[in-house]
């Protein structure tokens, strides 16, 4: 909480830069996408673990199960796989709507670099009446510059112990 | 069920639709198999300290397994014998006691029953303690890190039932001194989709690798694996084998000591240290398993829900939660020896390969779910389906137990599955179920 | 299944409540119907150039409907003959062949198995192809533009299965020189509904559009409806007729020759059309068809799930997805004739009225929804229902085929379609089932 | 269904786990509990006025509960006699008429089919409107303000099935001249939990109170209730008892006069009440009941779904929704002669409690849920599990009816609730269902 | 991406109105919402179709399928029939929910007009514990007047290609 | 309608509390949020009922049933039973999402009091693959106040008239 929130006319442009990048993923554009991230852009997001309170011990998965933990190059990697056209799970399209919302914008102690806070749900048409919903928390660092916000590093939580999809073929 | 017999054909590779769909037939499997067999609980070094516990499935029986005092492992059903209520809702963790949320019953991690609220008001001290403990597996047993357990005391040893496939195992399990681990948790994913088909996919489908992963390989793949190519435009077969015939244990294998890594995008780091521990290998393992295979892309399954991708370094097993459902739950397996470094590079490539987000896994899915859904229609549900490649191919070869035919893509080892599946099916007891513990045998069996 | 007599009396025009939500006699459904009837796949003119193909279901069963070089039209189970995967996933379209993307089997759009990867590498040229191609339905037969399938080689001709149907039918698809066609693609809704009960509805229950579309006949009303008011305050049974007993097909016809664009708000252009045509009609369908129903109000039902309403253009098939679940699909269609401002007109009319969002549609849901609900608790399921509304008024006429009786509100049609239901259920094969494709021999029947 | 014998033993106290998961057992429940007993419906005081409605369920089937011109009441499933339709989709209300949303049906609201639109010129005035009124439950009967019902027209009168249930009844029902009267409007919550659990619990299981609602206690508990202490630390028996053997009906009772409000965090000015009120309530019903009993924590229980807690003023009633799902519809039931104050002060402590957002129920949910996922798994549900607590301590008491033990903490109730059950699901008809009116004969039939 | 987004008050201005447009939906305040509308409104949503990815051939459904397009007549008579009171399957009313995320304004060739992006979920409740949600992506017109900003066209997609209710007694 | 929306800053400043305030519930910092309520704040939600649209008699249930009731000493009540540590049910933590949308603010006749309009989606991950959902409506008054925007009435509507989890151990 001790967080000191950004200016308003900072929270209201990175607002609208998270509306833009979802419906930029939803429409696959990923050349557009990929324009706003950091080369050194770190994205990534871990499968959560359900474990009792009182437990605390380190003995339990030190290492982090990650569902993604992509470097540029490992991004890249993915993109490259679409634009294959040998996805097949991708063809016909799944109608994919990127659903964003509670997003919160605070300073760091780095000038031009805002921690953001989002929700992000993401709605799935599959074949005939199937859908998919999967909701995750975002926490990002963006970073201003001289071509306008570039994200610096996404850590997503999964709000689910059981992945209720048979594939993530998306960004979150 | 003698009607079972019309279900699969083992002599022409055929099986009828209803068997991945139908819900009489599914319960039959949680009895005949998942009732008998023996089933992956965990590995032992996910539960390294006295009260390290997990909590995992045998078929759809919830079940804790829990690291005693004396550093043996038990597993109990996790339900409270007084009412009934789920004792443990943690994945995983570390506890001395297990006490139930609903009235407070306090059981000792060895599943003793110590500790009940009112012991002598309530019940006037007449309660026997000792009658309700946790409940607990017929039989634990682990071979070489691997934890395994049955609701079956009537079924064979673990060795017994691993029987040839150790030989196989051990090019991982025993690869190293210090043997393997899991290392992170579980990658947790539901499927809409029957248990058997990722594991006959997993036990011999070389073949949809080229085609239903050829945006994964064409991004990904460093080396060439198994003679395999894009778009199986082409295939070499020479350098690989199916071998199947074991008790219903499966192994898929290309014989190079390196393609493991073939699908990780930057595999230096691992081969580096396959070429630094060679030696070692060939010293404990043989000249053919410690450079041919040890390294190689192999695909291992443990009938009926367990398998294994040495190289790879991924390690999967499967919950039925239905005839139409089942959970996959995913780990990286490594060396203890490996690196820090070595391990976290190789947990990132099994997640982005075979994970959630996999770039491999992702491309499976909606194929098994279609399956499964194809089977349910009144016309459709009446196909015969086949796997009948290469029928005709399987010979023995002195370098290797079980029954083997040459390559990646072959069906040879489905075939093997659906029988030992009916064989398990059929049985009234473990009594009636052959072994294949000696490859003569084995291949009399065939000859009939 | 002796034991439905019960669930079904044509002389009272009873039926048991469980005949909506029992699972077994779903089963049986889809087996004694959905396994035996002619279903409609397609029209011809949503599949005009080879290639063309369009995904759709028989029962459950999802099949490929695919126009040929030839230009005849071939339908097949949407499920690849190598492990089972769905073929196809699009909806529609155009494609020279149909590629698995399992391993890769590609089938041309004759159903023929093609190509198979690595054929000679991997299956030695042992795989005999032509055994493989993908599984055609029974029989496949077009009347006028309307392509249906049968899964029975035993059925009877689509012509004689259709019957006395066809003098009605071609009202609609024979009045105009170049006949219809579908227009835009399927409006699809899910229902958690028994299929039967839409069919019920359209295929003679005028009794509930004063009532349960009250609401939308106040507002976009433009003319009399064969005599229907709003809130059935009053109604004029006669000019219009109730028609069945034609091997479960019925027909519920006004007779002025306008009022099928009755609840479109603006009729007018449509009007237009109709008199402008009237004059060829009527020389291709004579006088009385020509006049008094070509362009009135006329619900057609064609058993066991397709459904027309010529004059509002609207076209409509049903796919069972459980006893308690189906699909509708909804189309306009019009005649090819028509101008591109009227078949655009008529389209958005379509759905404005019956479209998902549809001012008259959106009434019907919810009291099918009850009713297939209100057949489940064990005191209601055991409950009677009537369709007993003008018994004894049935009576032939000499100017159209078929059991007739005065008026749009009269519940004649719906015993005679649940008479069909119980005759095909009981029948062992189709050499159990009786025709009606000659009146007196029907009259004869009903005099039993 | 003799194979139930197994399924329950009362001697013991065991049940098998498959009770609360297998559909046939729940099937079976369907028509030998709910379909032969007698059901709560409602609280006069929820439909004072002619016209008054609530829409409520009885088993799985939806009857409307509707308050008649002579002050009676009647009860009819809420399904038009036409094709079926839900007639009333309102969960309560007032109306002087039903009329069907499909044709427009009128019923009156004494069930009487009033207006059939177009009866003339549709039904040509054929229609028998007597013969298509309503459907009225077999039995219905008010005991003291609690409306009931039952389907079995043999089912014994409401006064023998309640039989010495009464006596305890009358301590909420009777305490004041101007009697009782439900608040506010049903709060609904669905579990995904089979319905015998809430029931055994609130039945007889005070043990799970100190442990399961430990937190709750910590917060809210302004008295000592009972002998109870949070964890079950401690337990004082001697201030309470568990009587059952009432036809299955049960009680738990503190007697102390006061307890009742002991879970509410001030309950200070519902104690006045109380205290106030005394005397009157001792004349009305004697020393023991007026002093020890009223204002009490005490739980009633009439078989086979419907509980009370007086004191507490907490009312509920279940409706099953299949083998592992209910709805408990849960209210605050009041003198009529509070204050407007403190039944608002109630209200709010009833829903603090025992509402969606409960202190207390909140704990219950994940146990409930839990028992019934753990009655599935093949192994599991094979296992026994017990309410054996205190067996031997039965006795009678002068001053009370019914089998007793002493304490809140005692699974005697359940034992009884449970073998109540079993001879319900045995009977082939009342005929063969025991009453247990009178206290030897029930004491004799234990002794067997 | 090219588009120029629009003022951060304009933004921040229409954010709010389709807010306040939803809840009036929600409420069935139908003529607080046409006030809201330009006479020449155009309100359209069509029936999803999932195609090939390569399958760009036109002989498939040249002519749109229409689940709602509108004009105002339309859109008078839709809330006409609603006031009937005849409409028996909103009687009870279903409770109903209009969530609207991702608001996304830009500015257009035209002065006063601005491109508006957003998301909508449609959670309504039935009888008992029955529940429907719908999801879909809208894209409108909305003209800046002297009474306020007014809807001169919106294009809804819906995120399904089976429709899951069994009725669209509302608008999106 | 015709209330009058708050200036824009106002707007913005409460619509960042709200999403503020749904993050802190979600990680039960249930003190930090404590510190964002008035003193005399009230807290409610009620149970909804379905009923004819014509049937206007109030001899049906004149009391409101509450769900939630509550004033600082119950609120605390709750929180204090969450730190008992006894509340087994969320132990392990049951994931919680707080999904916010459709904030609106609005002017009331007390100076710096504001009525604030928002719609709530509560997510939850529970045991395995289960989840819940449930939604709401929220009607808040706002005090601004020296030490930032305090909570002073919240009415919240659930839109279930059956409440589809085994327990609400969470605020709206
Ligand atoms: S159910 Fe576990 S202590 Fe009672
Ligand atoms: S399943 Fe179609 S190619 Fe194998
Ligand atoms: S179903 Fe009720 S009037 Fe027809
Ligand atoms: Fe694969
Ligand atoms: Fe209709
Ligand atoms: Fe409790």
């Amino acid at each position: 909480m001790s967080a000191q929130q950004a200016e308003m006319d900072v929270y209201v442009a990175l607002q609208r830069q998270l509306y833009q990048e979802a419906r930029l993923l939803s429409a696959e554009q990923y050349d557009d996408w990929l324009a706003m991230l950091c080369d050194e852009v770190h994205y990534e997001m871990e499968m959560p673990q359900r474990r009792l309170r009182e437990d605390k011990t380190n003995n339990w998965a030190p290492i982090k199960t990650p569902i993604f933990n992509d470097d540029m190059a490992a991004l890249l990697m993915r993109i490259a796989r679409f634009k294959t056209g040998f996805v097949w799970s991708e063809n016909p399209i799944n109608a994919i709507r990127h659903i964003v919302s509670n997003v919160e914008v605070f300073n760091t102690e780095i000038k031009d670099q805002f921690l953001v806070h989002s929700i992000i749900e993401v709605h799935r048409s599959r074949l005939d009446a199937e859908r998919k919903r999967l909701t995750a928390g975002r926490q990002d660092l963006w970073n201003k510059t001289a071509t306008g916000y570039k994200l610096l590093k996404r850590t997503a939580v999964l709000d689910d112990s059981v992945v209720l999809d048979s594939n993530i073929n998306f960004f979150f | 069920m003698k009607k079972l017999d019309d279900l699969v054909d083992f002599k022409t590779g055929r099986q009828k639709r209803v068997i991945y769909s139908d819900p009489a037939i599914y319960e039959e499997e949680l009895e005949k198999i998942f009732g008998r067999c023996w089933l992956f609980l965990t590995h032992e070094s996910q539960i390294k300290e006295p009260g390290d516990f997990i909590r995992t499935f045998m078929g759809e029986d919830e079940v804790l397994v829990v690291r005693q005092k004396d550093d043996s492992i038990k597993a109990f059903l996790n339900t409270c014998t007084h009412r009934g209520n789920r004792l443990c809702k943690a994945d995983h963790g570390n506890s001395r006691k297990f006490v139930c949320n609903y009235h407070g019953w306090s059981f000792g991690f060895d599943g003793k029953l110590n500790g009940v609220p009112l012991e002598k008001e309530a019940y006037n001290d007449q309660l026997d303690k000792s009658k309700f403990g946790l409940i607990e597996v017929a039989q634990i047993a682990s071979y070489k890190g691997l934890v395994f357990a049955t609701f079956d005391e009537t079924a064979p040893s673990l060795e017994d039932y691993l029987g040839e496939m150790k030989w196989y195992l051990d090019i991982w399990l025993d690869a190293m001194p210090e043997g393997t681990e899991l290392i992170g948790t579980a990658m947790k994913v539901e499927l809409p989709v029957n248990w058997k088909l990722p594991v006959e996919n997993v036990s011999g489908d070389g073949y949809h690798l080229g085609w239903a992963h050829a945006g994964a390989m064409t991004v990904s793949s460093s080396m060439e694996v198994g003679g395999l190519a894009v778009g199986n435009a082409t295939a070499d077969n020479s350098g690989a084998v199916s071998v199947a015939g074991m008790n219903g244990h499966a192994v898929l294998a290309a014989l190079d000591g390196q393609s493991g890594y073939g699908f990780y995008p930057d595999p230096k780091m691992a081969v580096d240290y396959l070429e630094e521990n060679r030696a070692t290998v060939i010293d404990r393992l043989g000249e053919y398993r410690g450079k041919r295979m040890w390294g190689s892309q192999i695909n291992m399954t443990v009938f009926p829900n367990l398998q294994m991708l040495p190289g790879l370094n991924w390690f999967r097993v499967y919950h039925p939660k239905g005839p139409g459902k089942f959970e996959m739950w995913t780990w990286a397996m490594v060396d203890k020896e490996m690196s820090d470094d070595l391990k976290q590079m190789i947990l990132n490539n099994v997640s982005r390969t075979f994970g959630p987000a996999g770039l491999f896994d992702n491309d499976d899915g909606d194929n098994l779910q279609a399956i499964t859904e194809q089977s349910r229609g009144w016309r459709t549900r009446q196909m015969d389906i086949y796997t009948n490649m290469a029928i005709g191919g399987e010979h023995s070869r002195d370098e290797m137990p079980g029954v083997v035919s040459e390559g990646l893509i072959c069906e040879q080892n489905q075939r093997y599955v659906y029988r030992r599946w009916l064989e398990m099916m059929q049985a009234d007891s473990w009594a009636d179920v052959p072994s294949y513990n000696n490859l003569q045998e084995a291949r009399a069996t065939e000859a009939k």
